[in-house]
This record gives structure tokens, C-alpha cells and sequence, in this order.
């Protein structure tokens, strides 16, 4: 057992060092491949011994792992420090320094020391754990290709890939432990890993504008910290404990341990880029797309949320679980805004991200067994599905230089297979019957027991995030003309971007047995029945499978009669009659050909992102000290 | 015809339509005629407060004619009919259909210039 | 059975479109006098879609002239088929009084088939719905042939 | 098992009774224009007519959408009949919705793309009162299951009257009447030739055509919910929206995008709000 | 911010006739406007070459079906004072009378069109339906519907008696009262008014300036009538021309109303003068050489005609201007700025008449 937690830990560390040292592309494209093998088949393995009771973990070269994890964080905070000063950064210093002064305080002074298990595993820990080594996994073997053709592109003199894969192969080990941590400064060490890698990857291009996100990325994530070390110690002023499992079987306790959860809380919200915290994820996109995979759909984003779901019990019932529900519902709707707005594809699902991540922790403010549910569920459709729409902007973006999706009009003639692949992605982001509507299903459902305002809030985001969505896989779609040769792509692009594709479909198929083994036993409490493959609740019932089976055979069907289009006659679109020979194009003023050019809507004066954000970042400011304080 | 007659030439005739537009005239329209071999009469009317006045200015029409569209706007579509209708040339066109306004390549023939007669279709 | 009840449904549903080509607009506004209160012709299921890829029946009305005659030749060819085209008014079977003007080509079926002319300076709304008619009553041929 | 007939039923009578109602709505509207207008069986020689013509497409992607569209629809109305969850219904009819929007995207036609944008908007501006009136349901009766309201025994309006106005914008963005007929109308003569539906032909459209036919009884299956303790008053309440519904139709220019993303939010929210409130403090 | 261009027209549903504009929108605001003309050219100008002025008639009325009758009227009245020949004052006052018959069906036609063009299916039957009276009226008194064909140069061809004149009369009473409960229902409707107040603003100055006409000058308040110069039997009718001042879809829409009731009106006026006399006189030889210049007023507005003789019976030169012509730089400055979906309300407001246009 613990064997299997060291491998999921330190074995992408092992790998790291590999790449780091051996700068032989050969030897890290093995590696690479190899570690997420092994990391997929130890997640399953563990998946198959099933969840277990906190363990303590021994010790290395005979120092006590605790004291290791100990001068590991300060040095942490250290090179945090460092590029702070070194980026002349006065917020990044003075946030390390708060930290490491409330660190020592913290640790020398208050702390009982005693021995704490380390590690456990429930099931929240063990989907976390498959989404990022399988899906984390997927995104590294994908980034093998992706960064040669991208340093092609740079013209590099000396390959920056060991550093690269370094820093993505300490990411998956980091967030592993994150997510096994049981003893809070433990996950308190992973939490700053997570900030130092995401720090390292955002910057790696080394431009100026990339140097400047990954700065903004740092300080917020800095601020992150310093208020989990703010919680931490509240939560220790009032309960005397380090170890989560004792934390969360307590319950609330008191005013000033619900407030150091909040604190918590807080520092889950930077993390996982909530208004107002949104603009660092966004500066994110600057990073080679597999960065922005991994933060944004398996890793990085979901240790935040990962953070507030764990301690969700602890905070059950208060006015801080309102709280936290209004202000996930707000970055829901006030995201899904500020997507309609947008054109350049990555930042439509950058918003679209943040805004699902709202919704997850808005599910967790809602409290409930059924909203918990959803959030799981939320959290494990929403890793496939995104982290496979990062991957084929990624694929589309090498491949057209453009990531505006304005350009990836009719796209389906010029890349058939990634266009496809995009466009199943994008409707298993949006359409019933896959898994990530199911999550946003039961959040609604969840949502009419919560209050009105968060009712109002999930409505409103639903429709607008239908409105992007649906409107970049229909513009992809276009006529394939005759002798166009297919596309090639190399294995290693191919086979992520398939496997994620099926497993987005497959996954959500087999979500009522996913439900009924995975995430039922989390929560004392069912609050669904499975039976003829649906899922039943108090609320209501979503028909999965008999959905599958008729939308599933409807679309065979379709299929089938669109691919008996030769019967068809093929004729131009309509242009007032006056087509030219170019399909359409048209014959417009001084005889003069017109091209065909199209754009979407984007509201231009109700959804401008420049107007918009202040005000959402002021709301939002003004909804978490309400949380804060409401909590006091 | 009713309504004062000025005439004008190639060098006056965009000074003066632009001395009727500060008097406050309405142009209403240009109207163009043949005015012996080669040359071609183009008058333009103006209005005010119901009065008419009449710029008349003979152009030789291998020359470009200078255009007073600069000056009314409302003249470019008026202008680029004549030079569909005559095949001459506007000097300084704002918006120049070059003979595409009402022809297409099909029509060869200038339409309303003398020694081109309409021969009857089959 | 359902392929009768289409062949009848042919008749009884005919989209018409209408374009004009270069008509004095005499014609025109008695296309879309046909349309309302006094003649109705929905009643007989017709009804004005103004988009050739729904439409059944074209009805054509002035002369065609060199620019327009491409977009005629355009909208006839976006139309599915089984359809029929109407021309209507002088101007529309023969060129009329414009028929020797300089940039007139002629009558409609210089361009694309007619199948059925409806004579008039402006052709009455009557003569029009009677063209149609007599047009459903061609197509239904025409439909009956292609077999 | 009556699960399964009333499926059946649903699917088989769907398009027959959503025929008859655009036929009637035909014939009413007529009246309001002091014409006769077609006979109530037009619509149904329409459709006909248009499966029997020649297939035209622009691409293939339409042939796909058109159907999955009609798919979509009929499995709305099919678990309508199953009496399965609201918001379940609502999602697999917003399935046919937005396939219907990215086939009219698939092409080149700025008629059919500026047509599908607005669509998109009308999506956004009835979807979120459509899940608010879903909510409110789920307050009085304890479930999103159509099935828990046959437990209830005054009948929906009497609780949800301001909701049911709400209800009201959806509908009419949904039926495409005026003023809020701008993606595509029912009548030609408008900007964007047909908007959506501009490059749909001949079978296509006929398939588009008994899809909307089907929306049109699941909107108007959702109004008969709100009265369900008596046939005959849920039929007049049924018949008499539907008439206010022709009524505005005809007296209402068309209006733009812009008005009806304010008003619909302002003012249909709002509705739905305020009677959710009420709800909520009872 | 993607551009969209829409090709508005050749054939487009709500445009009449085949006009096209490119329109560049950006978020569906009109961001360029670009004409592309020339669908309805016909080179009937030229004609006169081959048809002989008497002939020339029938072209003039067909230089647009809508308002044929005063196309036939301005041409008779430039021939005949090229030949100095003087009409009766009857022929002159039934001219006047079915002129105006003419400019209420045009404007019916156009209110009706116009209700289409921002949705309102149910007002254009409306209109539509009160104008057949119109329709009667030119069938039962000419003998056709649309190109009535009543002028010939030095006259009429076709008389009024009292009898007809009275059912006129009592058929136009009725039509008044038609079309005011219509006024209450167009001018006071929400939908009318916010899908046309403040939309494709011109205001006094641009108007003149772009050399607008007819409605649509006096849309911008500028009091403008052709009828004011007292050509043809109009000096002895009583009118002011009607203006709005807002220069707005609304005003244009207005002017014409309010012009409706006007020409019932003037028919009733001139039916009250007609006086007894001659309904042509007869004319010899050919126009001699000299040339005239005539303005009129059509219901799009001012219609000018440049006429030369030469002595043949051929003109020398047939010049024809017509409102629409000129109202096509107005409809450019307006366009540019209003959305999409105003488009078609803007094209309409101006009454466009291609056939015109182009001739």
C-alpha cells in the first residue's frame, strides 16, 4: 500500500530528475512515456485496493519525514522569495515572508508536535489521484510532440525541454501528494509545490509578456498561500490538530476554526483562479498548451478545489458554506459572461474553466450529499472533457497559427479528424447525455434547496456557457472538398487525443456504475439510486443509459444519412443569387468579388471583457469579505 | 427652359458648384446631352427654395471632366451613370464604379453616345 | 400510399418565389396584391418564401437584362427540383416595350425554361394565380415524365 | 409498461397534434389579417411536399444536424409523456436547439450564420427562465419529476402565476412568433431571407419543420402542467395561451436582439424571481 | 471583432426590386455600406431614338409601374410646352385627380411594405387591403389596375362623369375612415415606435445637403412640395406640404400618412373645380428644336425631366431623374451606424424605386 502512494509520489519526481539530467530527447521521451504508464497502472492499482485509514510514513536516511517536509517548505518559500526579489516583486516578498514569519511562529512556537498520519485515501482522493495520473499522464506523453514542433517554431540555439518536462514531472508528483496529504502541513507543502512548478511552466517561454503572467500567476498564488497558512493556524488555535481526517470528523467548531477553514477556503479560490483571482489562469494561456492542459483541467485549478471539497464537512451548515456557494455560483455566471465576449480560443476555455470550477465549489458550499456528488462527478467529466479541448486547440493551434476561433471557421475541411475530435469534446462539455452536464444537472438540482440567488446565478451561467460552446463546434464544421488528403498525425498526439475522447464518451456512459462504485461510498448518505442505468434521486431522474441508447442510435442514424450525402445535390449557399464561382463568395458592387466572411456575436457592449472584469472583481472582493466576515 | 443659365467651363465649374453650395442650393441632378461631334453639354440643376438655377458647362469628352462629387456628395451616382452613358471620364470621383454602375462587359457599345445607333434585337 | 399522399400534397403546396427582373414594378406589386385580403392565394396553400431553396415555383416578372439575367440563371439553378417557372407580363414573355432598349437581353426564357407565360401590361392578379395553377398542373406533368 | 405507451403515444401524436396546431394557427392568424387563409391540414401537404422534393445541401453536416435536431425533439417530447425529470427534458430538447444552430453554422451563408447567432440568443434569453420556472415546480411539488404533481392537488397557476408570465417569453421565443421572430420567421419577408433556416431544403426543412412541430407540444404540454386537476380547464388554458400568443403575434412589429436580451432578462427574470421568492418564503 | 458582409440583395425577401447593398456588420452594426446598382437598367432613355414622341408615352409609364400616371403627366407637360401647346383646364384638374389617386395607392403600398419590412405582417394586409379600393377606382374609371394610361400629349383619353365622380367620392370617404383607425394603430404602437423612432436620422441640413427628395426630404422638416411650383392645375388648390421634423424612419413614415389624407383632399378639391371643357387638343407637326426642364411631384418626390427636340419626331435627348435617384446618397449616410435587423426599416423609409433608378 504505501509502496504504491511513495511510486505515485515520487516516482514523477525520479522522472523529473531523469529529464532534468539525461539530455537525451530519446531517453525523455521514454521516460516520460514510461512514468505515465506506470502512474496510470499504480492510480488503477490503488483504485483496486480501494480507499484506506491514514498512514504514518516512516522515515528517510533516518530524518523524520515531517522535519524533511519542514526545511523543504522553507527552502520552498526561499526560491519563491528569490524570483520575487528577482522580478522586483514587492507583493511575491512580502507574501513569502509572511508566510515563512508565520511558519516559524507556527512551527517552533505553537505547534504540538506529534505524530500524525501522513497520508490517507478516501474516495475523493482516489479520483483525484486517477485524474492526474491517467489524464495528467495523457497531457505529458501528448506534450512530447507538441514541444518539439513548438521549440521548431521558437528556433531555439539550446533545447529548454529538460527543464520543461522537469517541472511537469514534479506537477504530477506534487499534486499526487496534494491530494494524499493528510497531515494539513503536508498538503501545505504540495499546495506551494504546485504555486513554484505552475510559476516555472508559465514563464517558460521567457518573453516578456510570458515573464509578466507568470509573475501575476505568482503573487496571487503567494497571497493563496499565506491565507492557508492563515487558516491552518486558526484551525490549530481552536482544535489543537494537524491531522485532516480528525479535522473533518469534528465538524465546525467554533467561530475561529469555521474562520481559518474560510481561510482555507480562500486560498482554494486563488488556486483555483475564482474572481477575482481569475486574471492570473488567463495570463496562463501564454504557456505551451500542454501547460495550459494540465493547470487548467486536471492539476493546478483542481488542487484549489480539491482544497475546499475536503474541507467541506468542516465547514457544513454554516454561514461559510453559503457563502462559498454564492461566491462559486458568481464566478460561475461572471465568467460565463466574460466568455461570450471572447474570441481567441484559449481563453474561451480558460473562462469556461474557471467558470466550472465555480460551479464545483459552489456545489461544495451548497453542502449537500447530492451537491457533493455533483461536484465529484463535475470534477472528473470536467478533467476529460477540458483537458481534451486544451489538447486539440493545442493540435489546431501548430497546425493554423491562429488560436482565435474565428479562424477555425469550417475548419473540418482543412484538419477532419482534430475538427471531429474538437467538436465531440465541445458537445460532451454541453450537451446531456455526457458526464459533464450530468454534474451540472445535479448541481441545478441541488442548487433549488440552496437560496435563490444562487438559483438565479447557475440558470444564467448555464445558458451563456451553451452560447460559446455551441457556436465554436458549429462554425468548425464545414464542407470537406474532394481529394483532400487526410490528416496525419503522429502517434503520440493521436493517441491522447483519442483516448480522451473515448474516455469522455465512454466515462459518462458508465456514469450510473461510476456513481454506484466510486462516488456513493464517499458520503454516509446516497443521495441517488441506480437502477436501469439511471440515476434516481429525491429531486429526479437523469435516464442515462436508455438516453444513451436513443440519442446514441438517433445520431447513428444520422450519421449514416449524412454519410449518404453523395444522393445530394451539392449546391452553393444562397447569396441574394448573386454567386460568384467560389462557393460563397458573391458577385457584390463594380462586378467585384466578395468574399465570404463571417463573425460571431459577441455583445460587444454587454459582455466586453475590459468592462465587465472590474466590476465582477469588485463584486467579487466585496462577496468574499462577506464570506470572511460572515464567518466570524 | 425656366430658371437662370451660367456657364461655366472645365477650370470654373468646380469653383462654382461650390459657390452654390455655400449660397445654400440644393444640387438636384446633372443632365447631359450631345453637344456636336466629340463634345457632350452637361448641365447641372440646382434648387433653392423652389428657384432653379442652371450651370451649363460644354466638355470635350476625351478629357477627364473634373468631378464635383468633392463637393456634393449626392453627385457621385450621377456622375458615374454619365460615365456609363458616355464613356468619359470623371476627374476626382469619390466613389468610381469605373463604368460597372448600370454596364456590364457584355454591353460594348456607349450607349448614348451619337454615332452609336441602336440596332433592334433579334 | 405516402408517395400519393406527396404527389397530391405537390398541388396543394406550392412555394412560390418571386424575382424580379427588371419590370416596371407594375407586375410586381400585383404578385403581392395576390397575397393579400381580396385574392389570399394562401388559401390555396400558397405562400411567398422569397428564398429559391424552398421554393416550388418561380415567378418571373420584367425583362432581363445583362446584369440581372446571371442572377436569374442563379436563383432558377438553387431551386430543387420538381419546379416550374412563370413569366409574367409583357416584359417577362417577350421583352415588351423595352424589348429593343440596349441592355435588355429579351424575354425570360432567354435565360432559363418557362413553363408558363401570363400575358398582361401589368398581368392581373387573376392571370397570375391562373398562371400558377396552370404551372402546378405542368410540373405534376413534368414530375409524372421524369418516372 | 405505461410508461412505454405513453411514449408511443407521445411520439406518434406529437407531430400530428403539433401540425394541426400550426394549421389552425394558420387560419387564426388569417382572420386577424381579414383573409381566409389555408385549410388546418396545410401544414401537413407543407411537410409532405418538402420530403418528396430533390435533397439539396451545402454540405453534409446539415443532413446530420436536421435529423439530430428532429431527434432531439421527439425524445423531449417522448419523456414529456414519460413524465421523466423537467430539467432532463429541457437539456435533451436544448440537444435538438443547438444542433439546429450548428448546422445553420456548418455553412457558408452569412443569412444562415447571422441567423444562428441570434438563435444562440434566443437560447440564452429563454433557457435561464425556462430552469427558473423548472425550480419553481420543484418547490411546490418537492421534485423536478413531472411525476410528483399529480399529488398536488390545486393546481400549478394558482402558485406560480408570475412564472407562468415568464413562461410566457419562452414560449413565444420558441414558437418564433413576434416580437422575438428575428433567427427566422414564419413569414419570409425579413432581413436574413430565413435565417436559420435559410440553407435548409426541401426534405431538410420538412424534418426541421416536424421537429418544431414538436417543440411546439412540448412548450405547450409544459402550459397544460400548470393545470392539471381538471382536463377541460387545463384545455382551456392551453387554448387560450395559445391564442395570446397569436394575439401578440399580429399586433407586435418584430423587434432586434437587443430589446429582447433587456426585456426578456429584465423583465422575465424578474417575474420568475419574485414569484420564486414567494415561493421560497412560504 | 469578426466582420460579417452581407450581400443585401440582388434578390432579397423584403426588397421589392433587386438593388444590392454590401453590408460589413460587426456585432450586427452596419459598420460599411457599399451600392452595387444596375439589376433593373434597361436604357430606356434611349428609345427616343426609335419611338416617336407620341410613343414615347407608353415608355415614360413604364419608367415605373407605381407611379406611372405622373411619369406620363411630367413627360406630356414637357412635350407640350416644348411645343407650346396649352391644355384645358379639365384635362389638367382630372389629371390632377388621378395623380393623386396614384400617389395614395403608392403611399398605401409603401406603408404596407413598410410594416413588413420590421415584421408586421398583420398591418401590411391591412394597408394593402384599403388600397384595392384605390385599385377599383383606376380599373373602373381607365380601365387597368396599376398603368392607368390616361395622358396623351395635349390631354386625356378618358373622361370622369358626375356619376363616377360621386362613387369616387363615397369610396374615398370610406377609405378615410379605414386608414385613420390604421393612423391610431401605426403611430401609436410600441413595436411601430421603437423599431422606428430615432432610426437612419437625417437631419435638415444633411438632407438638403445630400439632396434628398419628396418624403424624404420633408421627413427632415424641410417644406419642400414640386406641387408648390402650381404646374398643372395644382395653382388652384388649396395644401401645405406636410413635414416632421425628426428626420427619423418615424417622420418619413408619418409624411406619407399624413399625405394619404392629403390626397384624399386634393381628389376631393379638384372633383369640386373640375370644370367643363375640351379633354384634349389636337396636336400637328413635331417638337422643334429647344429644350425644357420640368419637376414634378411624385409620391417618392421630386421627378425631373430634361427634355430636347430636334424638329424630328424623334426627341433629341430624354433625360429623366427620379426621386429614388436621388434618394440614394441620403440612404448611404443613413445606413452606416443602425443595426442589422434597421436595415430593411432605413432602405424602405426611403421608398425605393429601382425601376425608377435605373430606368
Amino acid at each position: 500500500m504505501s509502496n504504491l502512494l511513495l511510486l505515485l509520489i515520487l516516482l514523477p519526481v525520479a522522472a523529473a530528475l531523469v529529464c532534468y539530467f539525461v539530455r537525451s530527447s530519446a531517453v525523455r521521451s521514454m521516460t516520460v512515456v514510461a512514468t505515465g504508464v506506470v502512474l496510470a497502472l499504480a492510480a488503477l492499482g490503488l483504485l483496486a485496493q480501494g480507499t484506506f485509514e491514514p498512514i504514518m510514513v516512516g522515515s528517510f536516511l533516518g530524518i523524520g519525514s515531517d522535519f524533511l517536509i519542514s526545511v523543504l517548505d522553507f527552502a520552498l518559500l526561499g526560491v519563491i522569495y528569490y524570483y520575487g526579489f528577482k522580478h522586483k516583486s514587492l507583493l511575491i516578498q512580502g507574501f513569502t515572508l509572511a508566510q515563512a514569519v508565520l511558519l516559524v511562529w507556527f512551527e517552533v512556537f505553537s505547534l504540538k508536535h506529534a505524530a500524525v498520519p501522513a497520508l490517507a485515501g478516501d474516495q475523493l482522493t482516489l479520483v483525484m489521484v486517477l485524474v492526474i495520473s491517467i489524464i495528467g499522464s495523457l497531457i505529458c506523453v501528448f506534450a512530447i510532440p507538441y514541444m518539439k514542433k513548438h521549440e521548431g517554431h521558437q528556433h531555439l540555439e539550446k533545447s529548454r525541454q529538460p527543464r520543461f518536462f522537469f517541472f511537469l514531472m514534479i506537477f504530477l508528483g506534487a499534486m499526487n501528494g496534494l491530494v494524499l496529504s493528510n497531515n494539513i502541513l503536508w498538503m501545505y507543502f504540495f499546495f506551494e509545490a504546485t504555486t513554484l512548478c505552475s510559476f516555472m511552466l508559465i514563464g517558460h517561454d521567457a518573453t516578456e509578456i510570458a515573464t509578466r503572467n507568470a509573475v501575476r500567476a505568482l503573487w496571487m498564488n503567494a497571497l493563496g498561500g499565506l491565507a492557508f497558512v492563515v487558516g491552518m493556524m486558526l484551525i490549530h488555535f481552536e482544535t489543537g490538530l494537524i491531522d485532516i481526517s480528525a479535522i473533518l470528523a469534528g465538524g465546525p467548531q467554533g467561530v475561529v476554526m469555521v474562520t481559518g477553514v474560510g481561510f482555507l477556503c480562500l486560498a482554494g479560490f486563488t488556486k483555483a483562479a475564482q474572481v477575482p483571482f481569475q486574471s492570473w489562469l488567463l495570463g496562463a494561456m501564454v504557456a505551451p498548451t500542454p501547460v495550459s492542459a494540465l493547470l487548467h483541467s486536471s492539476t493546478m485549478v483542481k488542487a484549489g478545489v480539491f482544497v475546499i471539497l475536503r474541507f467541506a464537512p468542516a465547514f457544513a451548515g454554516t454561514f461559510l458554506s453559503t457563502g462559498v456557494a454564492v461566491c462559486g455560483a458568481f464566478t460561475f455566471v461572471a465568467c460565463a459572461a466574460l466568455g461570450v465576449g471572447q474570441s481567441n480560443g484559449k481563453k474561451i476555455l480558460a473562462y469556461s474553466t474557471v467558470s466550472n470550477l465555480g460551479l464545483i465549489i459552489c456545489c461544495a458550499g451548497i453542502n449537500t450529499p447530492l451537491a457533493l456528488t455533483a461536484a465529484l462527478m463535475l470534477i472528473l467529466f470536467h478533467a476529460v472533457s477540458k483537458s481534451l479541448l486544451f489538447l486539440c486547440v493545442g493540435t489546431i493551434e501548430q497546425n493554423i497559427g491562429s488560436r482565435d476561433i474565428e479562424d477555425m471557421r469550417g475548419l473540418y475541411s482543412r484538419m477532419p479528424r482534430t475538427a471531429l475530435i474538437t467538436i465531440i469534446g465541445i458537445l460532451t462539455m454541453m450537451l446531456p447525455p455526457f458526464g459533464v452536464l450530468l454534474g451540472k444537472w445535479m448541481a441545478i438540482e441541488a442548487s433549488a434547496d440552496a437560496n435563490i440567488f444562487v438559483v438565479v446565478m447557475l440558470a444564467m451561467g448555464s445558458a451563456m456557457m451553451v452560447v460559446y460552446l455551441a457556436r465554436w463546434a458549429g462554425s468548425m464544421m464545414g464542407t470537406r472538398e474532394e481529394g483532400t488528403l487526410s490528416e496525419s498525425q503522429p502517434l503520440l498526439t493521436s493517441v491522447p487525443l483519442l483516448t480522451l475522447c473515448l474516455g469522455a464518451v465512454v466515462l459518462s456512459a458508465a456514469s450510473p456504475w461510476i456513481y454506484n462504485s466510486l462516488l456513493a461510498p464517499w458520503l454516509g448518505s446516497t443521495p441517488f439510486t441506480v437502477g436501469f442505468g439511471s440515476l434516481e434521486s429525491a429531486h429526479g431522474t437523469f435516464v442515462v443509459v436508455p438516453l444513451f441508447l436513443v440519442l446514441g442510435l438517433g445520431l447513428l442514424y444520422a450519421v449514416r444519412a449524412a454519410s449518404g450525402y453523395r444522393k445530394s445535390r451539392f449546391t452553393p449557399p444562397y447569396m441574394g443569387g448573386a454567386n460568384s464561382s467560389v462557393s460563397g463568395n458573391y458577385v457584390g458592387p463594380m462586378n467585384g468579388e466578395v468574399e465570404f466572411s463571417a463573425g460571431n456575436l459577441y455583445l460587444d457592449e454587454l459582455f466586453a471583457e475590459s468592462k465587465l472584469t472590474p466590476a465582477f472583481n469588485a463584486l467579487a472582493v466585496a462577496l468574499i469579505i462577506l464570506m470572511l466576515g460572515g464567518a466570524l | 427652359m425656366k430658371g437662370i443659365i451660367k456657364d461655366v467651363t472645365f477650370d470654373t465649374v468646380v469653383g462654382e458648384v461650390m459657390h452654390m453650395k455655400n449660397d445654400g442650393q440644393r444640387l438636384v441632378t446633372l443632365s447631359t446631352y450631345q453637344a456636336g461631334e466629340g463634345k457632350m453639354g452637361i448641365l447641372y440643376h440646382f434648387d433653392k427654395e423652389l428657384e432653379t438655377t442652371h450651370l451649363r458647362l460644354v466638355a470635350d469628352m476625351d478629357k477627364p471632366i473634373p468631378s464635383v462629387s468633392g463637393v456634393y456628395f449626392s453627385a457621385m451616382l450621377v456622375e458615374n451613370e454619365i460615365r456609363d452613358q458616355w464613356d468619359v471620364e470623371f476627374d476626382g470621383l469619390v466613389l468610381d464604379f469605373n463604368r460597372t454602375l448600370l454596364l456590364d462587359p457584355e454591353v460594348t457599345q456607349v450607349p448614348l453616345a451619337s454615332n452609336v445607333k441602336i440596332a433592334p434585337k433579334n | 400510399m405516402f408517395g400519393s399522399f406527396i404527389k397530391k400534397s405537390r398541388a396543394k403546396s406550392p412555394w412560390i418565389m418571386h424575382f424580379d427582373c427588371g419590370s416596371c414594378n407594375g407586375c410586381d406589386i400585383e404578385v403581392l396584391a395576390c397575397l393579400t385580403p381580396l385574392y389570399d392565394v394562401e388559401r390555396f396553400g400558397i405562400i411567398n418564401v422569397g428564398n429559391p431553396k424552398h421554393a416550388d415555383v418561380l415567378l418571373v416578372t420584367g425583362t432581363v437584362n445583362h446584369r440581372n439575367k446571371k442572377v436569374l440563371k442563379n436563383i432558377y439553378d438553387q431551386m430543387p427540383e420538381p419546379k416550374a417557372v412563370i413569366a409574367i407580363g409583357a416584359c417577362g414573355t417577350s421583352g415588351g416595350v423595352f424589348r429593343e432598349a440596349y441592355n435588355v437581353v429579351g424575354g425570360v426564357d432567354k435565360v432559363i425554361p418557362v413553363d408558363v407565360y401570363v400575358p398582361g401590361c401589368p398581368a392581373k392578379p387573376e392571370a397570375i394565380i391562373d398562371g400558377v395553377v396552370a404551372g402546378l398542373a405542368k410540373f405534376a406533368q413534368k414530375v409524372e415524365e421524369a418516372k | 409498461m405505461d410508461t412505454l405507451i405513453l411514449v408511443i403515444i407521445g411520439i406518434v401524436a406529437g407531430p400530428v397534434l403539433g401540425g394541426l396546431v400550426a394549421g389552425l394557427d394558420r387560419r387564426v392568424t388569417a382572420w386577424f389579417q381579414s383573409r381566409q387563409g389555408p385549410p388546418v391540414t396545410q401544414p401537413f401537404f407543407d411537410v409532405a411536399k418538402l420530403l418528396g422534393k430533390e435533397r439539396t445541401v451545402v454540405n453534409q453536416w446539415q443532413i446530420l444536424c436536421a435529423w439530430v435536431y428532429l431527434i432531439g425533439a421527439a425524445t423531449s417530447v417522448a419523456l414529456l409523456f414519460a413524465q421523466a425529470d423537467l430539467l432532463l427534458i429541457f437539456f435533451v430538447q436544448a440537444v435538438g436547439a443547438v444542433f439546429l444552430v450548428m448546422g445553420a453554422l456548418a455553412v457558408k451563408s452569412p443569412y444562415s450564420q447571422v441567423g444562428a447567432q441570434r438563435e444562440l440568443l434566443q437560447m440564452l434569453a429563454y433557457e435561464p427562465v425556462l430552469v427558473l420556472v423548472f425550480v419553481g415546480f420543484y418547490l411546490v411539488t418537492g421534485s423536478f419529476s413531472l411525476e410528483a404533481l399529480w399529488a398536488q392537488e390545486t393546481p400549478l397557476l394558482a402558485k406560480m402565476p408570475l412564472l407562468y408570465l415568464a413562461l410566457g417569453f419562452a414560449l413565444t421565443i420558441k414558437l418564433r412568433k413576434s416580437p422575438f421572430d428575428f433567427s427566422t420567421s414564419h413569414h419570409g419577408h425579413q432581413e436574413l431571407v430565413k435565417g436559420v433556416l435559410t440553407e435548409y431544403s426541401g426534405p431538410y426543412l420538412g424534418l426541421v419543420e416536424i421537429a418544431h412541430w414538436y417543440e411546439t407540444i412540448l412548450v405547450l404540454g409544459l402550459c397544460a402542467m400548470f393545470w392539471h386537476t381538471n382536463v377541460a380547464i387545463m384545455a382551456v388554458l392551453v387554448i387560450l395561451t395559445y391564442l395570446v400568443e397569436i394575439l401578440v403575434d399580429n399586433t407586435m412589429a418584430r423587434m432586434t436582439w437587443r430589446w429582447m436580451l433587456k426585456r426578456v432578462w429584465l423583465l422575465g427574470m424578474g417575474l420568475s424571481i419574485v414569484n420564486l421568492i414567494w415561493l421560497y418564503a412560504r | 471583432m469578426a466582420t460579417t458582409v452581407i450581400p443585401f440583395g440582388p434578390q432579397h425577401p423584403v426588397l421589392p426590386e433587386p438593388i444590392h447593398l454590401t453590408l460589413k456588420v460587426e456585432d450586427e452594426i452596419v459598420k460599411e455600406a457599399v451600392p452595387a446598382l444596375g439589376y433593373v437598367h434597361r436604357g430606356l432613355e434611349k428609345l427616343a431614338d426609335i419611338r416617336d414622341y407620341h410613343q414615347m408615352i407608353t415608355v415614360c409609364e413604364r419608367v415605373c409601374g407605381i407611379c406611372s400616371m405622373i411619369h406620363g403627366t411630367v413627360y406630356s407637360q414637357c412635350v407640350e410646352e416644348l411645343m407650346g401647346i396649352e391644355v384645358t383646364d379639365r384635362a389638367k384638374m382630372l389629371r390632377v385627380i388621378w395623380s393623386e389617386l396614384h400617389r395614395m395607392h403608392s403611399h398605401l403600398l409603401w406603408l404596407g411594405l413598410f410594416a413588413d419590412a420590421f415584421g408586421f405582417e398583420a398591418l401590411f394586409m391591412q394597408f394593402w387591403k384599403v388600397r384595392e379600393r384605390i385599385m377599383d377606382i383606376n380599373e373602373a374609371t381607365a380601365g387597368s389596375r396599376v398603368i392607368v394610361s390616361v395622358n396623351i400629349i395635349g390631354g386625356v383619353r378618358a373622361d370622369l362623369s358626375p356619376e363616377q365622380i360621386r362613387w369616387i367620392l363615397s369610396e374615398l370617404d370610406t377609405a378615410e375612415q379605414e386608414i385613420k383607425a390604421l393612423q391610431d394603430t401605426i403611430m401609436n404602437d410600441y413595436s411601430v415606435k421603437s423599431r422606428t423612432k430615432g432610426i437612419g436620422v437625417m437631419t435638415y441640413d444633411q438632407a438638403l445637403e445630400l439632396g434628398a427628395a419628396g418624403p424624404t426630404l420633408r421627413g427632415s422638416g424641410v417644406a419642400q412640395d414640386m406641387r408648390m411650383l402650381g404646374y398643372g392645375g395644382y395653382e388652384s388648390l388649396d395644401f401645405e406640404p406636410v413635414t416632421e421634423p425628426d428626420g427619423d424612419c418615424w417622420s418619413r413614415s408619418t409624411v406619407r400618412f399624413r399625405e394619404v389624407l392629403q390626397s384624399i383632399d386634393l381628389v376631393r378639391q379638384a372633383a369640386s373645380k373640375l370644370p367643363e371643357g375640351e379633354l384634349a387638343v389636337k396636336v400637328k407637326g413635331n417638337p422643334p428644336e429647344g429644350e425644357v426642364y420640368q419637376r414634378v411631384e411624385q409620391p417618392r418626390g421630386e421627378c425631373v425631366y430634361y427634355v430636347r427636340g430636334n424638329g424630328t419626331k424623334h426627341l433629341d435627348r430624354l433625360r429623366i431623374r427620379t426621386p429614388t435617384f436621388a434618394n440614394i446618397p441620403p440612404l448611404l449616410h443613413m445606413v452606416p451606424g443602425c443595426e442589422l435587423a434597421d436595415v430593411p426599416v432605413i432602405v424602405l423609409s426611403i421608398d425605393p424605386c429601382i425601376s425608377c433608378t435605373e430606368r
